[in-house]
């Protein structure tokens, strides 16, 4: 009775997520769609508590919901309290915290299996083993230790990921021959990981297969650049996704099995339409082709010179264009120059120019960086226009405000076959009457390559900070009246 | 071969519900915007929380005694519980901001 | 109330099954362009002529000397294959005008 | 062992018709993905002959393999050989062909358990009831009633739905107040049904449910007019979808579930999209509101007069113009007239006129008409033009000419909230320079509603049948040189 109405729940539980996971695919129904999720998960773990056969001693319904209250409480606050801009971390952290959740899990199971097996008597595994037991017995061990691989990648991969998103470690680490290197660990990690299913192992061996697993984790991810954490974060999101769907294997468990396997089959998918909208294949990723930016930059031999413009003439020149494009880019995150920006904004509206913003899709760091960003700052949302709808307009714009963009502007992505971003679309500044660039330097950008767009005559640089350079505009503009 | 023939036999039911979960988590993703990436990433990210019935089911059915595996396994609830409640609430945050004012 | 949630208990893996299957047919048909609407409902009008496995089931089946079934069963699997190469070879050739000098 | 390879079948089978359906929404993948669904159809067939446990009679063999090659060269042929403008009718035939064959299954299978229990002493039955047993009987029972009752409807539905597309039963026939008798009808046959599974029945009682359930088909498709046919074979394809996963039931046949559900489910979504398509309620069909054409034309008042033109006056206009536009529509279908409005099309870019044709989504009588025919008629694909593509060009158009179409270039589906078809998009032609429109007479087209755009002070019609009109303006023009 009660365990059929606990079924009941985890198959509300799996629509839910599936219903939740559609609707979080449409910007409309997103909201909605991830509280629906968060719903049916609610249900899901009050009905394995309240509707557990058998009596539960005291103790452990504290211990449950002490621990269910703690996770509560620190996930909520640090969710609620931490800045938009360092949202990947945390979806990171959070990330490997469910690897970690499936790994331990596998570790208890794994010495309950032991234990269980050394009780019997050996006559008793033998009987088992004729009765069919023993592919049961493969199961549920092969369940256990896929889970415990594959969550302990997910996890020490996912600290690695917040490291560098933090900018604790935010030089990509290559050791020599890191690929041949990596192949090899992953490859020693799951024989070892299948010497274990076959023989049944030890507890030692179990723990020993766990910190190969964690260092595992590690080399995989350090090689990597930190503006491609959003694509490893996806990807390990989706790895925790298997890990959770092998407990559910264990467990015969229904709503595991779902949840895991959707997120493990989206996630996979997700990864690989981020790669695409980045006009780049996941093994470019994972090998790191680019992505530190460091190594490169600078090869091309630049002709022509570059012009840069007073604080002084741009206001003059801002004030009296009709139409202002703004462009943002991964500089205007760096510098937290999302107000600044709207303050400009509103500014010029005010004296009757028409401001709109320009949004490439991978502009920034992570996929809608840019509108979470200008949101944030409350800029109207009607005004953020994406990059196929803009491009059309720049050329009846007058000027064009390039602020800390580098990559989403250069031309040698239509012009330049032998460029690394060749063919990423990109927004088509080039033809707007005057554009100004505001950057610190001349350094490149995230692919690590020059622009040409910097020497084109009608661009003028205008070098700074980017808060540190608007709030200079702004306070020009402001004097000009 | 046999084996596995007798294998895939006993677990048909398994199969089935695999692929046409993998069909269904594929199909659901199928054309998203750029712009709900990094959301969509993170509200999958909570949903494989639930990972938590696992953890719970472990302490549930822990033998008296065994601490350790109380231990781990009340660890075990609070990183699931981070994982779910901060997967949820992250997501909520970021899709609020996308909604603003639109 | 109490038998239909045993009668669940005991079939939850077909309940899995059914909502799944239904979501990727669903799922599987969103957004198909007003052009494909007519080969596509003869595509699917193919594909649930897999009725005739029943039909063939029933003929491996049928007791000897029971000749009314055995007609029926005739009836049926004929039947049923005019639904499947009918369609398939139907759905092919108006895909076919389609592709036509594309 | 060779059960489980059966299910590997199954397994390959559904997953084939899962892809395929997906292929089958794309119009580049469509074709493949019907061969796919075909592959997978013939490997399951194949495997449930040859993988079967125990031995089959070779006159079982035979007989079998014969109903298939009966079934195969009838099918084969009929396909092969019925023209392009009758694909809709053969579908409907080859869904009531399903229909019945779920039925007839259904029909054994219950002679068969009868036969059973009537064999087992009764305190057998007793037992079996009192293990458990019961609920597989009804279970078993469901299952087959189930798919007796809906595969009956879709059988008998399908076949007057055949009748009326072939035109034999042109006319919808509505009883008086038929929309209560069906439902009444209809409840009559499920409780019949619902009484059967309780009861248990008997073999004389099931027949009666049979004829009954013929009824019922009959009575739900007559009152709906030929012209929403498609629509009905959708939601009738989805019937048989349902009877067939109702067999998966009653054999815990994997594939005929999926398989079943699949269609079920795709099928309701199709003909939802349909109907939204044509800017429809489902109800609206079911229940009639228009779709006879018969009864409400000509009800509003028309102000103006309209002109009508010479052959030899159009053949001059059309001659010496730049830009022309054929918009073509159910006439054209009917009229079979598409060849010759190819000829007129080459003869017309012979002299240097760009011609076009203009293809609404719903114009005829199926999705993708106008383009199924006018393949069939070598035009060429590039020249068939969506409505959203074509409706800016109509300005810069000098001719544009109607044959056969009336609804989808009704101005009243924008400017007349009160009209029946007010919402659908449609052809924005009267923004062309001159308007030409072949009909037979002034007759309303399929929603019955009079068409503004013939009183338009720039719109002439060429009456007649399109065929013979368009043959004349043809020979006309050959004349001009
Ligand atoms: N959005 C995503 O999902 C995503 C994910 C992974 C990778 N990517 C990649 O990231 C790139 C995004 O292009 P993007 O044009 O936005 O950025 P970008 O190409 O990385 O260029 C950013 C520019 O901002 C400047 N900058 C840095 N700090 C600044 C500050 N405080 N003030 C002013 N300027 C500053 C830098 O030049 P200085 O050092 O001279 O100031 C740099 O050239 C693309 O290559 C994309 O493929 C995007
Ligand atoms: N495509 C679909 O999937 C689908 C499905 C169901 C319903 N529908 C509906 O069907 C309608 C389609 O619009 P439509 O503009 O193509 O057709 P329509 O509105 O039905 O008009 C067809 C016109 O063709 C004329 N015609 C008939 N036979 C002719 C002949 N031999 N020669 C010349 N003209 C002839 C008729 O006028 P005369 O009698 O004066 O000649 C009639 O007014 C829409 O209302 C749509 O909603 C479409």
């Amino acid at each position: 009775m009660k365990h059929n109405l606990l079924e009941i729940c985890y198959l509300i539980g799996s629509i839910t997520f599936i219903i939740g996971l559609k609707m979080m695919g449409n910007a409309k129904t997103a909201r909605k769609g991830n509280l629906i999720g968060a719903a049916g998960m609610t249900i899901a773990i009050l009905g394995t508590i309240f509707l557990h056969e058998g009596c539960i001693s005291a103790t452990i319904f504290g211990l449950i919901f002490g621990a269910i209250g703690l996770g509560t409480a620190i996930g909520w606050m640090t969710a609620k309290k931490v800045q938009m801009t360092k949202m990947p971390e945390l979806v990171s952290m959070f990330n490997g915290m469910g690897g970690a959740c499936a790994a331990l899990i596998s570790l208890i199971e794994y010495n309950h299996l032991r234990h269980a097996a050394e009780e019997l008597p050996p006559f008793a595994l033998a009987a088992m083993a004729m009765m069919g037991g023993a592919s049961m017995m493969y199961g549920t061990m092969l369940a256990i230790i896929a889970g415990l691989i594959i969550g302990t990648i997910s996890f020490s991969g996912s600290i690695i990921a917040y490291l560098k998103l933090n900018g604790t470690m935010n030089q990509p680490i290559r050791l020599p021959k890191y690929n041949v290197i990596n192949t090899l660990v992953m490859i020693g990690v799951f024989t070892f990981g299948g010497y274990i299913v076959v023989t049944g192992g030890s507890s030692m061996l179990v723990y020993l297969l766990f910190a190969a697993a964690i260092v595992y984790g590690v080399l995989f991810t350090i090689p990597i650049g930190g503006a491609d954490m959003p694509v490893v974060i996806s990807l390990l999101n989706s790895f925790t996704g298997l890990a959770a769907a092998f407990g559910g294997f264990l467990y015969s468990n229904k709503i595991m099995l779902t949840g895991g396997i959707l997120v493990g089959s989206a996630g996979t998918l997700l990864t690989l339409i981020m790669c695409k909208a980045m006009n780049r294949p996941l093994s470019n990723v994972i090998f790191g082709a680019f992505g530190g930016g460091s190594a490169t930059a600078g090869t091309t031999d630049i002709k022509g010179s570059i012009k840069d413009i007073q604080v002084a003439d741009l206001a003059v020149l801002m004030n009296y264009s009709k139409r202002v494009v703004i462009v943002p880019g991964y500089g205007l995150a760096v510098a937290q120059a999302q107000h600044v920006i709207h303050e400009l904004e509103l500014l010029l509206e005010e004296r009757g120019v028409e401001v709109k913003y320009a949004i490439h899709p991978v502009a920034g760091r992570m996929p809608g960086h840019m509108n979470v960003l200008l949101a944030e700052a409350n800029v109207d949302y009607g005004k953020l226009i994406e990059m196929d709808d803009i491009n059309p307009e720049f050329e009846q714009t007058d000027v064009v405000l390039v602020v800390g963009a580098n990559d989403v502007v250069n031309p040698a992505a239509k012009s330049d076959p032998a460029s690394p971003i060749f063919g990423m679309p990109i927004l088509e500044v080039d033809k707007a009457k005057n554009i100004i660039i505001n950057k610190r330097s001349m350094n490149a950008g995230y692919a690590g390559i020059d622009n040409l767009l910097f020497y084109d005559p009608k661009a003028s640089m205008f070098f700074g900070d980017a808060k540190k350079a608007l709030t200079e505009l702004v306070a020009e503009l402001k004097t000009m009246e | 071969m046999n084996e596995i023939l007798s294998f895939f036999g006993d677990n048909k039911e398994t199969f089935y519900f695999v692929i046409l979960s993998i069909f269904v988590g594929i199909e659901v993703i199928g054309g998203v915007p750029t712009v709900l990436h990094t959301p969509l990433m993170s509200g999958a990210n909570a949903i494989h929380g639930v990972v938590i019935i696992g953890a719970i089911h472990v302490m549930l059915n822990v033998e008296e005694g065994n601490y350790f595996a109380l231990a781990l396994g009340f660890l075990a609830v609070v990183l699931g519980t981070l994982n779910v409640v901060g997967g949820f609430v992250v997501t909520d945050r970021m899709l609020e901001m996308f909604k603003k004012k639109k």
